[in-house]
């Protein structure tokens, strides 16, 4: 399994991105994204086939999607990709047409995190009612009937 | 908890005579309330980790069947007790009061676990409902997370003790012409519309704690 | 053929059911009320606190630890105040609230002074929620014997720990009191040649109790 | 996969009936709802609705010390507690960096397959249940449970809430008598598998109502990121017990079935065989366990004060093979002692993704036993 | 004893010829079998479902409800009392009759069918010469009655339910006709007292080959005329809610649960009558027998319950149409040659007719049967 510094100069010479890295992760511009995911899919010394898992975060600075890739046929360990996108109308490639398994973990990221995939099949509230209209694991998200004191400690 | 003996107002000394003969002496009342008290049949309706508990009451060591309430019922229609066992979210609440709504009148409510008693470890949730005795009238509180099975039985002997000192005369889902409907509450932007039913639930101010002198 | 699988099932259904007889294993209900089942020394049902000789004082301070650590925030504590205001180590009021608190057995592992414990008692079914859900101090206070009692082997090893604490302190104690008797006399020889020096160490109070370790914020 | 076209267009037109399979049913396994078009009894479309047992863990977790939401973790698949307390030990300790003494470990792997056996047990005696097998299956599922119920009270305290794991160990050594009584499960729980596979496995009505119904292909399976027995049902060879090596897994000799069809019974059988290879390792690990103590000085310290506990800035993905799939932690920490980002990869809720693609073309009773067979509960897909 | 029964309604037909005036005297000849069957139905439907609830307790390791009365015998009572004390829910878009008229109507049927069945020696209420056709005449019915019970509630479940009950009784009834009919052919009559008498002592139809695979075919189609597991797909529990019966509240799904019931004794009898010689047997008082015949029958189909998951519908169909009704055709035909040609020989080659159907029948089923499976490892160290 090849460290994260030779996948990074090994996919930026492929995909032509500007890939940095954050501890473990590769941070790739989310324009390049579905490139970097397809050639990590596709080409057999990756074959990463397997999408573990999709997590949206709220940072100060905007919103961020954490991809964790696997390869089952090469039972390989992680690979993991990061994204970032600005909060209001924050966009990123879906990619669900490369991994079926991303459409639920997707639909979740935008239900409590606000972030649209777009290109997905069909992106809908997943564990709020429809009629919700906040994204709820915000930090600047309040909710209505709170009576617990949030600085705890 | 000894079973509370049927309050009857006939005498007990004929009565234990009688009894001796093998005949039984009670009022009407008393026989509503023996054939209620000992086929209560709950309903199939589990939300939560407290359900894992109640069907584990439901099973052969604790068997619940001993009690007469062993016929999990899956229709609301044929059900008089229904079990609230687990978190009532939110977005559940309305399809729980429209479930009390469907059952026929004699119903009781058991909740059990601290979620549907008061949110329970979950009650700073943004989507979980804080009690669902804000929606609903509750004959019983089973405080535990879950509570033991044994509790669970407990809970149902205090349910059956109620129903023996219930007199039809005065107990609500008798009277003449009762049209005891709900209200279901509606999705509101960030909760339920109303969050909760005046009629059964008054918000508790959390006692002002006076500090003794 | 078709029909043995069909048959082989029936032919376990029916062992079960004439082996639950005369066969122990095959009858695994404890008839609740009049039976019971014997209670594992672990389990924790809820908390409840502890006091050693009177119920007035219990063991617990009031430091508010177990209130911060509980997951779910069911702990309500207001400390004691004597006639001038001033906190004592007593809680006024300590609320549990039985309808929220999820038995994970939290604040008797955080508790530095061993003074909440995990219970044993399950029968708690009750009609009202707000009144008889809501365990104030009274309801909450059982004597050390109720401990020892359900759980001997955790309650034996947390008095040897009180009773060694109680003597390091003892043992402190009277070291302070020798070294303030040393003092007191080295004092006094050095009094009688200037006269006119105080003894400046009042002999410190009595033995205050443990304060709280270092971490406690 | 089953094609669905109206199958022969009859003269007089026919309407499809909109059933909702709802939140409250008899065998959702829980509030979970399938709305459903049907063409007579046969399933035109499916659209899975959940959210109905969303208790917001994550939101909640943000902020609460890091021990603090370990008790939640029990409450996320309530049926396997001590695996959720597993891999969110796992995730923190490969977060902080703790050691975890080797005698903790082997608890732990004890502890981990004690789980899957309930956690297969009560998966077949509901999805007998499903089939239409009057609660029996359930009742002798949930008698071996009961067993192993009491042992996990004995050590940890409580009967399905065990919040038993601690950062770099366990909260309390066994109880003295925990092995022996591990050892007399060990002899008569393969007696029960067989007096179990008697009832079942060869009944005929069994498996024609469960073979070739809900097949799920191996590429299918793979890209729709399902793991766990339904993965190994369709052919994959995929069990992170064996990839990542995590703990001491690599210890014991077990081996894992494989199924080829990847219909509803080769999902039930590969449970049964499952089941028998955690005995396997419960035999040895109940031999070769050390004594020595149970968490490490670390651990214990943060124990003691969840409060101090406050990891470097950083995230870890932690994740095990429980018994529903790949249960995954994802935890950022800011450096102080309640994490940033918190988010648990549940297998349940992904394994969901492709129950429209294996339904469509079969009759209501096939969709059910389809649901049943992947296993889910709610508290984990909702979170 | 054997006639215990028949002395004392003689002794009431005595008394009342006395005492009462003659015209009246003929009404209470006429009403005291009424009265009978009026007590004996609801009586043993009430104690099969306590019996059935504590058979399937103690197939299930724990005990059946026994806090309410000595050994839970008040439970039933109880069950009554409460469910007379139930609110009676009418949906308002259901079909008001219709909804009102299903529970009654149900009832119906599985009462008239009581006076066909001989409980003992000249102990029948009424000797239809055409006894067996008048049961499976009535027991028909019941199907229409589910199916109005399912299209009036108006709800979804109930009209699942209501169709799949219609499909089940259409492809179960003729197997269920005609595997009588090698009975009628050999007893020549289809008054069920003809038939037991047909049956002395211990020569059962069922000892015979087509006799066996007679009761066979019906015992399994009553099972399904019955709705009971494995065939209990019109209230399928685990996937219609509570099939037809879903929206009925009360005493109305009492009486559905007392319809079911009867059925279950009056089919059981039935099938005891027709194959096990009714109350034909050695030294017990013919109704003792006739009543242990019964509920033999009665508790295999509770075991049936406790044991079975449940066919799907077009599993259940084809095994009707694909495998019960070739095998009663073939069935008639060799009770023909069983009775006609007397000789053993005969009676062999009857016997084997049979054996080769049944394998032949398989064969074509090879299709439908599962087969075991291998399963392979990895990782096998």
């Amino acid at each position: 399994m090849k460290t994260t510094e030779e996948i990074k100069t090994d996919l930026e010479s492929k995909t032509g991105t500007s890939i940095t890295v954050q501890g473990e992760a590769l941070m790739v511009p989310k324009e390049k994204l579905f490139d970097v995911a397809k050639y990590l899919k596709d080409t057999p010394d990756y074959q990463m086939d397997y999408l573990s898992s999709v997590t949206g975060t709220d940072y100060k600075d905007g919103l961020e999607v954490t991809y964790h890739l696997y390869s089952i046929a090469k039972k390989e360990g992680p690979v993991v990709l990061k994204t970032k996108t600005d909060r209001e109308k924050g966009v990123v490639p879906s990619l669900t047409p490369l991994w079926r398994g991303a459409e639920f973990q997707e639909r979740e990221a935008y239900d409590l995190v606000g972030i649209h995939f777009e290109g997905h099949p069909d992106l809908r509230r997943i564990l709020m009612w429809d009629g919700f209209e906040h994204y709820p694991l915000r930090k600047d998200y309040t909710q209505e009937d709170q009576d617990r004191n949030p600085e705890q400690f | 908890m000894t079973h509370a003996p049927n309050v009857s107002q006939v005498d007990p000394a004929l009565k234990s005579e009688l009894a001796k003969k093998g005949i039984a002496v009670m009022k009407l009342q008393e026989l509503y309330n023996w054939g209620r008290r000992s086929s209560i049949w709950p309903m199939q309706f589990g939300l939560a980790c407290c359900a894992i508990e109640m069907i584990a009451t439901a099973c052969a060591r604790y068997d619940i069947d001993r009690f007469g309430a062993g016929l999990f019922r899956a229709s609301p229609r044929q059900s008089d007790l229904m079990i609230v066992a687990g978190t009532v979210t939110k977005k559940m609440a309305p399809q729980v009061v429209r479930l009390y709504n469907q059952m026929p009148e004699p119903k009781y409510v058991i909740t059990m676990g601290a979620c549907s008693i008061s949110g329970g470890p979950f009650k700073e949730g943004y989507n979980v409902l804080k009690g669902i005795d804000r929606y609903i009238p509750v004959d019983v509180h089973l405080p535990g997370c879950p509570p033991r099975p044994e509790a669970l039985l407990h809970g149902l002997m205090k349910l059956q003790a109620k129903i023996d000192h219930q007199d039809i005369e005065k107990t609500e889902w008798y009277q003449k012409g009762l049209k005891r409907e709900f209200p279901i509450p509606e999705f509101g932007p960030n909760g339920l519309l109303p969050p909760y039913n005046p009629e059964v639930w008054q918000p508790q101010k959390r006692k002002e704690i006076t500090v003794p002198a | 053929m078709f029909g043995i699988g069909v048959l082989k099932g029936m032919a376990v259904t029916f062992k079960n059911f004439v082996e639950s007889y005369y066969k122990k294993e095959r009858l695994t209900t404890i008839e609740y009320p009049e039976k019971r089942l014997a209670e594992k020394e672990r389990f924790r049902n809820f908390p409840f606190l502890i006091f050693d000789e009177k119920p007035e004082d219990p063991r617990c301070v009031a430091c508010d630890i177990c209130a911060k650590e509980c997951p779910p925030q069911c702990i309500t504590i207001v400390r004691a105040q004597d006639a001038q205001g001033k906190p004592l180590k007593k809680p006024a009021t300590f609320d549990i609230d039985y309808s929220i608190c999820m038995n994970c057995g939290v604040c008797e592992e955080v508790c530095p002074f061993d003074a909440i414990f995990m219970d044993h008692e399950f029968e708690l079914a009750e009609y009202g929620r707000f009144e008889d859900l809501n365990y104030t101090i009274d309801r909450l206070l059982k004597p050390k014997e109720h401990f020892m009692k359900i759980r001997p082997t955790d309650a034996t090893r947390i008095e040897a720990e009180l009773k060694k604490k109680e003597n390091a302190k003892k043992a402190a104690a009277e070291k302070a009191a020798a070294a303030a008797k040393a003092k007191a006399e080295a004092a006094k020889t050095q009094a009688s040649q200037v006269p006119d020096t105080k003894p400046e160490t009042k002999p410190n109070e009595p033995a205050q109790p443990a304060d709280p370790p270092a971490e406690a914020k | 996969m089953m094609e669905h076209t109206l199958i022969s267009k009859p003269d007089f037109d026919t309407q499809t009936l909109e059933v909702s399979l709802g939140p409250q049913h008899p065998s959702t396994h829980g509030v979970f709802r399938m709305n459903v078009v049907l063409d007579g009894e046969t399933i035109v479309k499916l659209k899975p609705v959940m959210g109905y047992l969303h208790r917001n863990h994550e939101k909640l977790a943000e902020n609460m010390s890091y021990l603090g939401s370990m008790p939640y973790t029990d409450r996320l698949d309530y049926i396997c507690s001590m695996t959720n307390n597993f891999a969110y030990a796992l995730a923190v300790e490969k977060l902080a960096g703790i050691e975890v003494p080797e005698r903790a470990q082997y608890i732990r792997i004890i502890m981990a397959e004690l789980t899957r056996l309930v956690n297969h047990t009560l998966l077949i005696g509901f999805l007998l249940n499903d089939l239409g097998a009057f609660f029996t299956p359930v009742l002798y599922a949930f008698r071996e449970r009961e067993k192993i119920l009491d042992l996990f009270e004995e050590v940890a305290g409580s009967r399905m809430m065990c919040n038993y794991f601690r950062f770099g160990g366990v909260k309390a050594d066994l109880t003295p008598d925990f092995l022996p009584r591990v050892k007399e499960l060990i002899q008569n729980y393969p007696r029960f598998l067989d007096e179990f596979e008697a009832l079942l496995s060869e009944n005929e009505i069994l498996m024609a109502r469960t073979q070739k119904v809900g097949v799920l292909p191996k590429e299918l399976a793979v890209s729709a990121s399902i793991t766990g027995p339904m993965l190994r049902a369709s052919g994959v060879p995929y069990d992170i017990r064996k990839v990542d090596h995590y703990s001491l897994y690599d210890r014991f000799k077990f081996r894992v079935p494989i199924g080829e069809h990847g219909d509803v019974y080769d999902r039930y059988y590969i449970r049964v065989l499952e089941m028998r290879e955690s005995i396997k390792i419960l035999d040895q690990a109940v031999k070769e366990i050390p004594s020595g103590d149970v968490i490490s000085k670390v651990g214990a310290g943060f124990a003691k004060a969840p409060r101090n506990f406050k990891p470097k800035a950083g995230e870890a993905y932690g994740r095990i093979e429980a018994p529903k799939g790949e249960l995954g932690f994802f935890v950022v920490s800011d450096g102080t002692n309640k994490p940033y980002r918190y988010h648990v990869r549940a297998p349940s809720f992904i394994n969901l993704t492709i129950l429209e693609d294996m339904c469509l073309g079969h009759k209501v009773p096939d969709a059910i036993i389809i649901l049943g067979s992947i296993d889910i509960v709610l508290g984990e897909v909702d979170r | 004893m054997d006639q215990l029964f028949v002395h004392i309604d003689q002794a009431i037909i005595h008394w009342a010829q006395a005492v009462l005036p003659d015209w009246m005297a003929v009404i209470v000849a006429m009403k005291i079998p009424i009265v009978a069957i009026a007590i004996f139905g609801p009586v043993t439907m009430m104690y099969l479902t306590l019996i059935e609830r504590k058979l399937l307790a103690r197939i299930q390791n724990r005990f059946g409800p026994n806090r309410v009365g000595k050994f839970g015998l008040l439970q039933p009572l109880a069950d009554g009392v409460k469910m007379l004390t139930k609110e009676d829910i009418v949906p308002e878009k259901a079909d008001k009759i219709a909804h009102l008229l299903a529970p009654i109507l149900i009832v119906i049927p599985a009462l008239l069918v009581f006076a066909v069945l001989p409980f003992g020696r000249n102990m029948i209420a009424v000797d239809l010469n055409i006894g067996v056709l008048f049961f499976l005449a009535m027991s028909g019915t019941t199907t229409l009655f589910i199916f109005t019970a399912a299209w009036a509630s108006h709800n979804k479940f109930s009209l699942l339910g209501g169709m799949r009950s219609v499909a089940q009784m259409i492809s179960y009834e003729i197997p269920f006709v005609l595997s009588v009919v090698p009975v009628l052919v050999v007893v020549g009559s289809f008054s069920t007292v003809a038939i037991v008498e047909a049956q002395p002592g211990l020569h059962w139809f069922v000892f015979t080959p087509w006799g066996a695979v007679g009761f066979f075919i019906f015992f399994i189609c009553a099972v399904a005329e019955v709705n009971r597991t494995p065939f209990d797909l019109p209230e399928a529990e685990s996937e219609l809610v509570a099939g037809f019966h879903t929206e009925y509240s009360g005493m109305k799904f009492a009486l559905f649960y007392m319809a079911e019931f009867m059925n279950v004794f009056t089919v059981s009898a039935l099938v005891a009558t027709v194959f096990l010689g009714g109350w034909q047997g050695p030294i017990l008082p013919s109704w003792v027998w006739f009543l242990l015949k019964t509920y033999t029958l009665i508790l295999i189909m509770m075991w049936f319950r406790g044991t079975f998951p449940r066919l799907r519908a077009d599993q259940l169909m084809g095994f009707a149409w694909k495998f019960l009704l070739e095998l009663t055709f073939v069935n008639i035909i060799v009770a023909a040659i069983w009775y006609e040609m007397r000789s053993p020989l005969n009676h062999l080659t009857a016997a084997a007719i049979l054996i080769v159907t049944i394998i032949v029948l398989f064969q074509f089923n090879k299709t439908e049967i599962p087969k075991k499976r291998i399963y392979k490892y990895a990782y096998a160290d």
